[in-house]
């Protein structure tokens, strides 16, 4: 196996994504979590580009970073900040889902780890945003519209339940 | 896409969607430019009167022929038909509880919106039902779910409301991750999201490998989309969202929500997984393979929804370990997969939306006035409100799947096919009617209370106008579909040949 | 073409896919079980967009399903963050282990 | 002869009568019931006259199909059937009538007559039965009627325990009945009398079968007729009334074993050992409840252990062969045995109390009674000319020619014991101080009085029927020519008879030098304490040895099986409820609250079955 | 009228009277008991009238009617349809049990209004939706409808005993409804394997079906089935050790109810194993004939030393009918007419038998609000027409004959000694067993010392005299002449046999 330069990319970006990840499990603060995340999530927006996806990865760093800092104020927002002290509570579960993720794990990999496929020539990368543009406009124009019906319901509910409002004030 | 293929476009098979949504968009604009002081309640009759109209519109296409739009992405035939009128039905009953629904806790403010995020709700399993594509079926499964969480955390000064959606959304989420996970491999091994393609290119499936991948992806979906139908082992969350969220909902959540997982489920697993072959060409398909594990689920759901529901105190979550045995029933008649599989999950839908909905439509009276969930407080009904106990008892029956009502003929027709499969489903059969007698423990405790037991408070009961007309179709449905089931079987078959439209 | 092989962007995706799963059921900080879920459902964007390219058919539609989940994505957070923020107002805590009000 | 049929139905119609509208008629119930008796009694006694010229006599109709078999009813008129008839009704009318004086007063006059009439009924239904399934039907409905008038003082604990008694145990001769009758219909196809004879005869039957079948029969016998083991409800039925024991527990029911014996003789006679057996069990009884008989001292009873005694002595006859014995025997003792049991009522009418140890000297006061009695006393000893001794000679002569010289001396003790007991019960009766306290004793009235003589001339006459002297006229008749029925007239040795009128004149001897003239203390051989005393007196303690055998296993039975009904029954359906709550316990607690924990279930159920798949069903395979 | 309309208008008629009854104010007590004891003389009079047609010597097949009912989604072109058809028939033995339905509802609606103290409405609406659901049980040509029919009794005879009943009257209907639900889960299961595998419900084909050896089922396939409706009726009828249910429910249930419940609803256990045990599967019955035998033996003896032991009367009747129902067994295990006619018979008899105690129980309790043993004695005093009819139901019970009790026993015994001859003599303690403790019972109750005063007028009197009359000459009516009963029986038996021998 030769080293090619997507392959070093692909290591790189995989390896970030995979410590962020682990990151975000093991570290205690959750600015320092949501940080690492952010980390994996650029990576993976890398890995888009690598699969000849530039549209999703430029969609996926505009969501997620957007996104990431929202949930990041949030977060800061609403926690004190060293007050992620473990339940001690759930250690059996935790054991036990770590278990079930790793046997989970190996069974889905015995599945894909030679999923070899004979790697035909794709024509995704050109005119990438096209593609997905005919695609979103001719096949999947019910599915589109319907997202827009779902943003915009997800939009309203979050705004009734996230509005600030004094209920006692309301009841005059 | 110009103007013209635009235009050439069937889209009046989407009438009944069409309608739904405009009303919500109507909806949404008469909510801002109502006066704050007006009642909202309005809105929920125009709400019930556009579903009454997609409800017409849908039954009015009952016959025709199998059509599809947009590579499938939307298609009419006898199973969409067949599954949106219950889906229909059931909403409207839903919006006739929600505009008798008293609110509290912050639904006061927001009452329109409750009706319009209910109607959403009810658009995305109307979408689910006619969709022949993974894309469409995802996107209506993610537009009933998040407006769901939204409605189950509505009430949104009452602490329960908050966790119980909390909850929902965050198994939820989980769930629709895991389904996804295993949607993405069914498009890595075909290419396309289209199901009937789908269906096409996995009939030749030969390679081990890749049917092993396939098989993990089938127990991905399976398991994702129990949460749906709050099958076991994702049952969990049921009992806590129901007692959560706002009565309404949780009638929504346990039958509307439950029928739209049904079609889901039945939509994906029987067209992708039903004709994936094993073993190349010809070979059974990963579906009869795997029928054990369906019934270990069944058997499972059945098991824990009875047995636990009989330890509860709360009326709503007994009910919602009561829906979690019919979902186990449910998927008994699914696990047969025998032609007359269809017609046993619809008129089981069917019973079940109606018993289930009425018994909502009396919990929801009786907890308002009571002002908490607790069975005790059905103490004494009989005394109190004669015509609510004795229609409660009537559905509690019905449930319980006495002779005469709907849901008895529903679970003989569900042991019909269990027994015509060959090879019967024997030990399949005998949990489902051994933990029937389970449900009678704690269907006829609800009995006892409202029959034998005196009340502590001997006040009586106003009955909105909304309830009374759940409460009488539910009744008088319960029971004609009891003595006259074949008013459900002969419309079923003369108009909709859901096997013959399925993979057409 | 290239000699990263699909198993390695599916094996990525399966790794990411079970950090996501392990932390939404694990972490204690409801933020973080929801961005836990939100790398999830990356996962699973990880394995459309690489069966898009080098699936048994490569098609465009895996990407366009990807984009399609993201959206979803997002507004699951969005609602799922509401809904916190509601909770939150009312109990004062984001710790999931303390929403057991209702129980047994 | 075809109207025999109606005998039976007139006391029916009296008991159903009285019953309706019995309360208004007061005592003149009575006259219901006497006349009816008196209807059945004018038939009996014109069916006996026909039956000497003319044929048996046999109608029958089918009373239940059993797919291709008939079961019939109907009625016989034989022999047999005509003799009982006539003795049932007489005695019967004869009680009927005596009954009026005695149970005058009684707030349940009628009640007690519409009773006497349902028994009466019952008892000629069962005379005149053709077919044994009918003779079991009648057998049982006897039983109640008897039942119902031990228990006619029902506020009496000892009347309620007597009648659930007599009950009970008769019911378990009557099994023994019933089996064998059922097993004898599956040999022979049918349940007349007549069949089963012929089939018998034909040699269709097995032996062992008909040895079985004839001793079953014979427990049922036992039952009823009092023969030990099952022997000890009848004393204690004398808590009835007296006229009841006297038509019941003297004449009729009791000899209905023997009856039943004579009806089934020849299946009897066709097994060596079964006739051995009753012949056993007969002779056994009669010595057996004729030494307890001695040392009582309730009047009536030791008239009731002389009348187990004496049935004991009719089963002997027959199963020595001496059908002609038994049956003359059964008659005499009909007549007898109620005339003692009618005067020793007159007497507790007179003097308020059963207890002779309170009695004594009554010979002058009791005019009518007294006589009547001793006569009774004389007939059942055997003096010579008395009814009595010609039966009794009868049957130690068959017992001698039936070859079983044990069983004849046993009865000839017997026959030494009756004549001591009933002479003692004499004597301390009617003769000497009046021990009691009685102020005034009166003699009962005419209408008690007079059926008493009726029987006492009976008692004289009866046994000139058949006698060794006049001829055998009974006998001849009985038999008639049925080979199958043994002989006519049993020819014994001449000193039989010296014999035996030896041994009761011996024991009357006795009896008057104890009691009588006092010359011999009573206590000379076991005084009141002594062993022997006691034994008999508490009659070989056969009760409490049932009461510590068979009643308590019965009950031990009982409450183990109520341990199983309570613990293991029950036990297992709450072990099956308990596990299902338990297991609802189980899910309960883990339904903690805790979200992450139902992602967890979920996603771990997912994880088994996944590996589960990986591990057999998929790749790995 | 149309003949094969009665059957319908005799089921369905006390629905009639549920209506009229709905409609009826509560307070209107008088009228709402008339209606309610009213309403049960359709079926009475039109099943009399059957029974008067049969007697003519018409054929009782004109009866029938069928009508095609539910539409199930069949499986292939050639089933397009699994057809569920309305069928209602009645045989000889069916017109037998139906006639004794419509009289021992119609006295127990009249004991109903005795001894019922509240809430005459629902009582009288629920006890006619109970009648519906009996005569329809019995009427029945079809599994599935029988199903329906047997299922509907049970809804009602809850909460008649949850309501009406005694002190743990709640208990006891959960008791009920649990082991009775877990029997017709049973009989559903196979009802509707049987179903599912042959295509047809309809009694009458399936026994065709099963005689046929070529048949769709195997035969060990068969023997579980049979197996599993054995345990299903076992509950109902019931058979050790599947009768505590019924314990608690003839003590905690009201006297009227109880009158059905020991007189009908047990009964239909013994129906259906007549009918669909021996009818639809006599070879697997032959082949469990001993078991049988021995299971009714231990039912015999079990309920019988078990009652001579019990403090309660109700108690004792409660053991006794499980002892009774022995006698059903053992005539069945016979296997020949004397058996199987005398466990119909015995069907029959303990029906009127029992109806009479509990009614009489009934009475005795009212005045004297205890029904244990040693609280009561002396009754004959206080209470004579009582105290006597209840000692002539006792010996009606323990088999004297002249009454019904006998006619069964002896046949049932008759039909067992020919074939089992060891066991039916071990049976016979029973018998013995039977009067014991029945004497010691009733005589502990009427004899004796009496343990209360007694004032004036505690006697039966007026209507109550009438269900005791009516009960008494029935039962007396079969012991004389027990052709009444057996007539009408033949043509059943010989279908019966035919299927055992051929």
């Amino acid at each position: 196996m030769t080293f090619t330069g997507e392959f070093i990319a692909f290591m790189a970006l995989a390896l970030v994504a995979i410590i962020g990840g682990v990151l975000l499990l093991n570290l205690n603060k959750v600015v320092h979590m949501v940080v690492a995340l952010i980390f994996t999530f650029v990576s993976i927006a890398g890995i888009y580009i690598l699969l000849s996806a530039e549209f999703v990865a430029a969609v996926q760093v505009l969501i997620y970073s957007g996104a990431i800092t929202i949930i990041m104020l949030f977060g800061i927002m609403l926690t004190k900040p060293y007050d992620d002290s473990e339940a001690k509570t759930g250690k059996w579960r935790k054991i036990l889902v770590f278990l079930g993720v790793v046997g989970f794990a190996i069974a889905v990999y015995l599945g894909i780890y030679n999923f070899d496929i004979k790697q035909q020539p794709s024509t995704l990368h050109e005119d990438n945003t096209m593609q997905i543009g005919k695609a979103l406009y001719t096949q999947y124009i019910i599915p589109f519209e319907f997202v827009s019906v779902l943003l915009l319901a997800a939009l309203i509910g979050a705004i009734i339940l996230a509005k600030r409002e004094d209920k006692e004030a309301d009841k005059e | 896409m110009s103007y013209e293929t635009f235009s050439q476009i069937n889209w009046s098979i989407m009438t009944p969607e069409f309608i739904i949504l405009g009303v919500i968009a109507i909806l949404i604009l008469m909510d801002l430019f109502m006066p704050k002081t007006l009642d909202r309640k309005i809105l929920g009759w125009i709400g019930i009167t556009a579903t009454f109209a997609a409800m017409v519109y849908t039954a009015a296409m009952a016959g025709g022929p199998v059509q599809s739009i947009l590579h499938d992405t939307f298609r009419i035939d006898s199973f969409a038909i067949a599954f949106k009128l219950l889906i229909l039905v059931g909403g409207a009953l839903v919006l006739f509880l929600a505009v008798s629904y008293e609110p509290k806790d912050g639904v006061e403010r927001y009452q329109a919106e409750f009706y319009y995020l209910l109607l959403t709700a009810m658009l995305g399993g109307m979408l689910m039902t006619s969709s022949g594509d993974l894309v469409t079926l995802y996107i209506g499964l993610e537009l009933l779910s998040i407006t769901s969480y939204i409605l189950a955390g509505i009430r949104k000064f009452h602490p329960q409301s908050n966790e119980s959606a909390m909850k929902y959304v965050i198994n939820g989420s989980i769930s629709s991750a895991i389904v996804l996970f295993g949607m993405s491999y069914v498009y890595g091994l075909t290419g396309t999201t289209n199901l009937l393609n789908i269906a096409n290119e996995l009939a030749a499936l030969a390679n081990s490998n890749h049917v092993y991948l396939l098989t993990i992806a089938f127990l991905m979906i399976v398991i994702g989309l129990a949460f749906k139908i709050s099958a076991v082992p994702f049952h969990m969350w049921a009992p806590d969202v129901y007692q959560g969220a706002p009565t309404p909902v949780t009638a929504f959540l346990s039958v509307v929500s439950k029928i739209a997982g049904f079609v889901i489920v039945i939509r994906i697993l029987l067209t992708v997984f039903g004709f994936a072959a094993t073993k190349g060409p010809g070979s059974p398909p990963i579906l009869y393979d795997m029928q054990n594990y369906l019934a270990v689920i069944a058997g499972a759901t059945m098991i824990v929804g009875n047995v636990v529901a009989i330890k509860q105190t709360d009326i709503k979550r007994m009910f919602a370990y009561s829906s979690i045995a019919h979902a186990g029933y449910l998927i008994v008649a699914f696990t047969s997969l025998t032609t007359n599989m269809f017609q046993a999950i619809w008129f089981y839908l069917l019973a079940y939306l109606l018993m289930n909905l009425g018994a909502f439509a009396v919990i929801q009276v009786i907890t308002e006035k009571a002002g908490s969930t607790k069975i005790a407080e059905f103490a004494g009904l009989y005394r109190r409100a004669p015509v609510l106990a004795v229609s409660m008892g009537i559905l509690l029956i019905s449930l319980a799947g006495f002779p005469g009502t709907a849901g008895f003929i529903g679970k003989l027709n569900i042991f019909l096919g269990t027994f015509y499969a060959e090879p019967s489903h024997y030990v399949l059969a005998s949990i489902m009617i051994a933990t029937t007698v389970v449900s009678y423990f704690y269907y006829f405790r609800v009995m006892t209370q409202m029959f034998f037991r005196p009340a502590a408070d001997e006040s009586k009961f106003s009955i909105p106008f909304g309830i009374l007309v759940v409460l009488i179709v539910a009744v008088a449905g319960s029971v004609l579909f009891g003595i006259m089931p074949n008013f459900a079987f002969d419309f079923l078959q003369n108009n909709l040949d859901i096997l013959g439209d399925f993979f057409k | 073409m290239s000699q990263v092989p699909a198993s390695a962007f599916l094996a990525l995706a399966l790794i990411l896919f079970c950090i996501g799963l392990y932390g939404a059921l694990t972490k204690r900080n409801t933020v973080i079980v929801l961005i836990s879920i939100e790398l999830m459902l990356n996962a699973v964007n990880i394995n459309l967009v690489t069966f898009s390219k080098y699936g048994l058919y490569p098609s465009i539609n895996g990407q366009v399903f990807a984009l399609f989940a993201m959206a979803v994505a997002a507004a699951e957070a969005a609602v799922g963050l509401a809904i916190l923020m509601a909770l939150y107002r009312n109990k004062k805590t984001v710790h999931i282990d303390e929403m057991n009000e209702m129980k047994n | 002869m075809e109207n025999a049929w109606l005998i039976p139905l007139f006391p029916l119609l009296s008991f159903l009568l009285l019953l309706l509208i019995g309360k208004r008629m007061k005592e003149a119930s009575a006259y219901v019931g006497i006349l009816m008796t008196l209807a059945s009694l004018v038939f009996s006694i014109l069916v006996l006259f026909e039956r000497f010229q003319e044929p048996s006599y046999l109608v029958k109709f089918n009373w239940l199909t059993i797919g291709d078999m008939h079961l019939t009813a109907g009625f016989e008129v034989n022999q047999l059937n005509a003799l009982m008839l006539f003795i049932v009704s007489l005695v019967s009318f004869l009680v009927h009538t005596y009954s009026k004086g005695y149970m005058h007063g009684d707030e349940r006059f009628h009640i007690f007559y519409a009773y006497l009439g349902l028994f009466t009924f019952a008892m000629l239904g069962l005379v005149i039965s053709p077919n044994i399934l009918q003779t079991y039907i009648f057998w049982e409905l006897v039983g109640v009627g008897s039942f119902l008038l031990i228990g006619f003082y029902y506020y009496k604990e000892e009347a309620k325990a007597a009648a659930k008694k007599a009950f009970i145990m008769t019911r378990i001769g009557d099994v023994g009945l019933l089996i064998g009758m059922i097993l004898l219909f599956w040999q022979t196809k049918s349940f007349e009398y007549s069949e089963i004879f012929k089939a018998v005869e034909a040699g269709s039957v097995s032996n062992t079968m008909i040895t079985l079948t004839a001793i079953l029969i014979f427990i049922g016998a036992i039952g009823k007729s009092g023969q030990f083991p099952l022997h000890t409800w009848l004393p204690d039925a004398m808590e009835g009334p007296t006229p009841v024991s006297a038509l019941i527990h003297a004449a009729t029911m009791v000899a209905a074993g023997v009856y039943l014996v004579a009806a089934l003789f020849p299946v009897f006679s066709a097994s060596k050992t079964a006739l051995l057996t009753v012949a056993v069990i007969g002779g056994f009884t009669a010595i057996f409840a004729a030494s307890i008989g001695i040392v009582q001292t309730d009047i009536k009873r030791v008239l009731a252990y002389s009348t187990v005694s004496q049935l004991g002595y009719m089963m002997l006859a027959l199963g020595s062969a001496g059908y002609v014995a038994g049956v003359f025997h059964l008659m005499t003792h009909a007549f007898f045995k109620a005339l003692l049991f009618l005067a020793a009522g007159s007497v507790i009418h007179a003097v308020h109390t059963q207890n002779i140890e309170e009695m004594g000297g009554l010979w002058k006061k009791l005019k009518w009674t007294a006589p009547l009695f001793l006569i009774g006393t004389l007939a059942i000893s055997g003096v010579p000319g008395l009814s009595g001794f010609f039966s009794k000679d009868e049957i130690l002569a068959a017992a001698w020619e039936g070859g079983h010289p044990v069983l004849f001396i046993l009865a000839l003790i017997a026959a030494f014991m009756t004549a001591f007991y009933m002479f003692r019960l004499f004597f301390m009766v009617f003769t000497g101080e009046n021990r009691g306290n009685q102020k005034e004793v009166h003699e009962s009235p005419s209408v008690m009085t007079l059926p008493m003589l009726v029987l006492g001339i009976l008692a004289i006459v009866g046994g000139y029927v058949n006698t060794p002297w006049f001829g055998s006229f009974l006998g001849d008749w009985l038999v008639d020519g049925n080979t199958a029925l043994g002989h006519a007239h049993i020819e014994g040795p001449a000193w039989i008879m010296f014999a035996a009128t030896i041994v009761s004149l011996a024991g009357i001897l006795l009896a008057y030098l104890i009691y009588g003239k006092r010359s011999i203390a009573p206590d000379w051989l076991s005084g009141k304490g002594g062993i022997l005393h006691t034994i008999l007196y508490n009659k070989f303690y056969i009760d409490e040895f049932y009461q510590i055998t068979i009643v308590a296993i019965t009950k031990g039975i009982s409450y183990f099986l109520r341990f199983i009904d309570v613990f293991i029954v029950e036990g297992l359906v709450k072990a099956v409820t308990g596990m299902v709550q338990g297991l609802g316990n189980i899910g309960s607690k883990l339904q903690s609250g805790q979200v992450q924990t139902y992602g967890a279930v979920a996603f771990l159920g997912l994880a088994v079955l996944v590996v589960i798949y990986a591990l057999t069903g998929g790749y790995l395979r | 009228m149309n003949l094969q309309s009665i059957l319908s208008i005799l089921v369905f008629s006390p629905l009639l009277g549920i209506i009229v009854l709905a409609l009826l104010p509560k307070t209107q007590e008088k009228a709402v008991k008339a209606i309610g004891i009213l309403a049960t003389l359709p079926a009475l009079i039109l099943s009399l009238a059957v029974y008067a047609h049969f007697l003519a010597g018409k054929n009782l097949s004109d009866f029938s009617i069928s009508v095609p009912w539910i539409k199930f989604r069949g499986i292939n072109a050639q089933e397009p349809f699994f057809t569920v058809s309305y069928e209602l028939a009645v045989s000889g033995f069916q017109l037998v049990l139906v006639v004794l339905t419509a009289i021992v509802s119609t006295l127990a609606a009249i004991g109903a209004a005795k001894f019922i103290k509240k809430e005459w409405k629902g009582y009288y609406m629920l006890f006619l939706l109970l009648l519906t659901g009996m005569l329809g049980v019995f009427t029945a040509e079809n599994l599935i409808l029988f199903f329906i029919f047997f299922e509907i009794t049970l809804i009602p005879t809850f909460f008649l005993i949850g309501k009406w009943g005694y002190f743990e009257k709640e208990k006891a209907a959960y008791s009920f409804l649990l082991y009775n639900g877990l029997g017709s889960a049973v009989l559903l299961i196979v009802i509707m394997i049987l179903f599912a595998k042959t295509g047809t419900s309809n009694i009458e084909i399936l026994r065709q079906m099963m005689a046929d050896p070529s048949g769709p089922l195997k035969d060990g396939f068969k023997l579980g089935l049979f197996i599993a409706l054995l345990i299903a009726f076992g509950v109902k009828l019931p058979i050790f050790p599947l009768h505590t249910w019924m314990l608690r429910v003839h003590v905690q249930a009201p006297p009227s109810v109880v009158m059905i419940h020991s007189g009908i609803l047990l009964k239909i256990g013994a129906y259906g194993l007549i009918r669909f045990g021996m009818g639809i599967f006599p070879k697997q019955f032959e082949s469990l004939a001993t078991l049988i035998a021995i299971l009714g033996v231990i039912n015999l003896l079990y309920g019988a030393f078990l009652a001579f032991i019990q403090t309660d009367f109700k108690m004792v009747l409660a053991y006794s009918s499980i002892s009774h129902m022995g006698i059903v067994l053992i005539g069945l295990a016979a296997m020949n007419e004397a058996g199987i006619q005398g466990a119909i018979f015995q069907v029959v008899s303990h029906g009127l038998i029992s109806a009479l105690l509990f009614f009489l129980v009934g009475v005795i309790y009212e005045r004297t609000e205890t029904s244990f043993i040693d609280k009561l004695g002396g009754l004959a005093k206080g209470m004579p027409l009582a105290a006597g009819f209840l000692l002539a139901a006792a010996m009606a019970s323990l088999g004297l004959p002249g009454m019904s009790g006998f006619v069964s026993e002896f046949m049932a015994f008759l039909g067992l000694f020919k074939v089992e001859p060891w066991i039916a003599a071990v049976g016979t303690i029973g018998i013995i067993m039977t009067a014991a403790y029945l004497l010691r019972a009733v005589l502990g109750m009427t004899y004796g010392k009496a343990r209360r005063e007694f004032d004036g007028g505690l006697d039966l009197k007026g209507a109550e005299l009438v269900p005791v009359f009516v009960l008494m000459l029935l039962i007396v009516l079969i012991g004389v002449y027990p052709s009444v009963l057996s007539s009408p029986l033949q043509a059943t038996l010989e279908t019966i046999l035919l299927g055992l021998g051929g």
